[in-house]
């Protein structure tokens, strides 16, 4: 490989910034042919994981655009949930479609905003629309990934819901608010 | 300063230094060990080769010019000046066979060290003239960076879940315990209804015979009480007679 | 060119660090063969600008060092060391591993305090465990960035130390150095 393409790969690799030819010719005098080099390196480079690119007349080298995944790399850290966290992921699993406001009353407290980012950062739950009542509040629903985590076929296999059922403490949520103070709840999830 | 070179000049001129000049240069060794070897140097040879006794005599006569001077000399040249004394007679009287070490092995000591603390002093200057990362080479100025993000990996039980789902419900039972789904005869209804069937019979009937027919046999004990109560409260309104016959005995009803 | 090659090459070149073999196959993937690619490269790279270097197990790239007058930054030297710290960086890289007492036994003179926080500071020398006998003193040893500095290999590639090794004059110091004035050397030491 001639020096002075040798010179110009060099500087380019150590810059900060992309440069210019007149910026890589200071360094690597004025003789040498860059405009030449960077021909020959950009075509040297066509192909391998790293590219000789040119951007507005400046120069630089960046990873190859299909490598790109490759810089990132997840690694996965073990964590349990929280109480208020299973809770909610419970209510869901019950009762879904349900809405925050309806969470909360079934829990009798409320529930923090990450509680459900959580649930749904674990792939659990997911918004499942909007209900058509007044304030067209979101509901949640839970996901494929929640049934293969916990080994369901599907939401009918919770175990117990049958008895929880029988012993009267499953009645649609529906049914129960809108037999108590349905607009004090309602009014909580306005101030939200 | 480097003390090699002031040496030289020190050598060149041993008389006409002048004290701060000697003062500059004492500070300019980095120990006893260091000006040893300094003046293990001028004599030009191989260290492996360098007359331990004249080094001795040229350590003695430094120490000695600076006291004449009334230099302040650290206590490690000082100590380092006594033992080279006490080495330099033992080198220069007749051999005691009983010495252990002999003096020739001390000598050979002190040479060993004086070379130990020059390759160390070479390899020091090697290092630093190679083509250093950051200095004379250069990794990628801009490099994109690695990342690695962390994903929680959120873990729960079954058990958990259907615990927590109990939990939730024992917990907030009381507000949902309706009491309206449940299978009752009310007052008003057991009222009506005995009044209305009591009008076709006047013969003594007993109470169980007003209760509707079913399965269900909470309904039923509901009904039993209402009508019964219906009963008593028709009975005030002097509407009905009642009779029983004994304690737990049925209970007769017919029109008054 | 083989996609393993690519993407270690385009890892290596996103990295801020030298790797080592196996930071690089979390990044491209168990599958990959890892060493067989880096090979490749450090061939494809020889006598290029750039070059890939292995240091002390990690590998990254670099210009190559005869390009130095282009891209030397003579205003700003990484570190302008003392003597002291020198010659106690060459005695802890050639001795390892060392204590403190042994390196004031070569020096024949006390280490002021500031000298080792300098070559850890730089990241060159590291605490390596403490010597199993009476006072169990705290040895040092040299890192893998004192390597990637300075451009080694590995230890066996630190300038002369062969010829040193077959001189003795790295043989244990304790032997060498029992006698002659150490008497006050170690009175001192203790008294640390």
């Amino acid at each position: 490989m001639p020096d002075s393409v040798r010179a110009v790969e060099a500087v380019l690799f150590a810059a900060a910034e992309p440069m210019t030819p007149e910026e890589i010719a200071a360094h690597v005098g004025e003789g040498a042919a860059v405009e030449t080099a960077l021909g020959a390196l950009a075509g040297d480079y066509a192909g391998r994981g790293v590219n000789l690119v040119e951007r507005g007349g400046r120069w630089h080298f960046q990873t190859a655009g299909d490598l790109a995944h490759l810089l990132r790399r997840e690694r996965e850290e073990p964590r349990r949930l929280s109480r208020a966290a299973v809770e909610t992921l419970a209510i869901v699993a019950y009762h879904e479609p349900v809405s925050r406001a309806e969470i909360e009353a079934i829990r009798g407290v409320q529930i923090s905003k990450g509680t459900l980012d959580v649930l749904m950062e674990a792939g659990w739950v997911r918004p499942a629309g909007r209900r058509e009542v007044p304030g067209r509040p979101l509901t949640y629903a839970t996901t494929p990934a929640f049934l293969a985590h916990f080994g369901l076929e599907n939401r009918r296999d919770l175990p117990g819901i049958d008895d929880l059922k029988a012993a009267g403490l499953l009645d649609p949520i529906d049914a129960a608010l809108a037999e108590m103070g349905q607009g004090e709840l309602e009014s909580e999830d306005e101030g939200d | 300063m480097d003390p090699a070179e002031s040496l030289d000049e020190f050598e060149e001129q041993p008389q006409l230094r002048e004290a701060d000049r000697l003062t500059l240069d004492l500070d300019g060794w980095e120990g006893p060990l260091d000006l040893l070897l300094t003046l293990a140097r001028s004599q030009k040879v191989d260290l492996t080769k360098i007359s331990i006794l004249a080094l001795v005599e040229q350590y003695l006569a430094f120490i000695a010019d600076a006291k004449k001077l009334k230099l302040e000399i650290a206590a490690d040249y000082l100590v380092m000046a006594a033992w080279l004394a006490y080495l330099k007679s033992c080198l220069l009287l007749p051999r005691d066979t009983e010495a252990d070490p002999s003096p020739e092995e001390l000598a050979m000591r002190l040479q060993l060290r004086l070379q130990r603390l020059s390759a160390m002093r070479e390899a020091g200057a090697r290092l630093m003239g190679r083509d250093r990362l950051g200095r004379d080479v250069f990794a990628r100025g801009a490099p994109e960076g690695l990342k690695v993000i962390r994903q929680s990996l959120w873990q729960a039980e079954l058990y958990d879940l259907i615990a927590a789902y109990g939990a939730v419900r024992a917990r907030t039972e009381p507000a949902f315990h309706i009491v309206a789904r449940r299978p009752v005869m009310t007052l008003d209804e057991a009222l009506h209804r005995v009044e209305r069937m009591l009008g076709t019979r006047l013969e003594w009937t007993r109470l169980e015979s007003f209760l509707p027919a079913t399965e269900d046999e909470e309904f039923r004990k509901s009904a039993l009480a209402s009508s019964f109560v219906a009963a008593l409260e028709l009975a005030r309104l002097g509407r009905i007679e009642l009779d029983q016959k004994a304690p737990f005995g049925p209970l007769w009803v017919r029109a008054a």
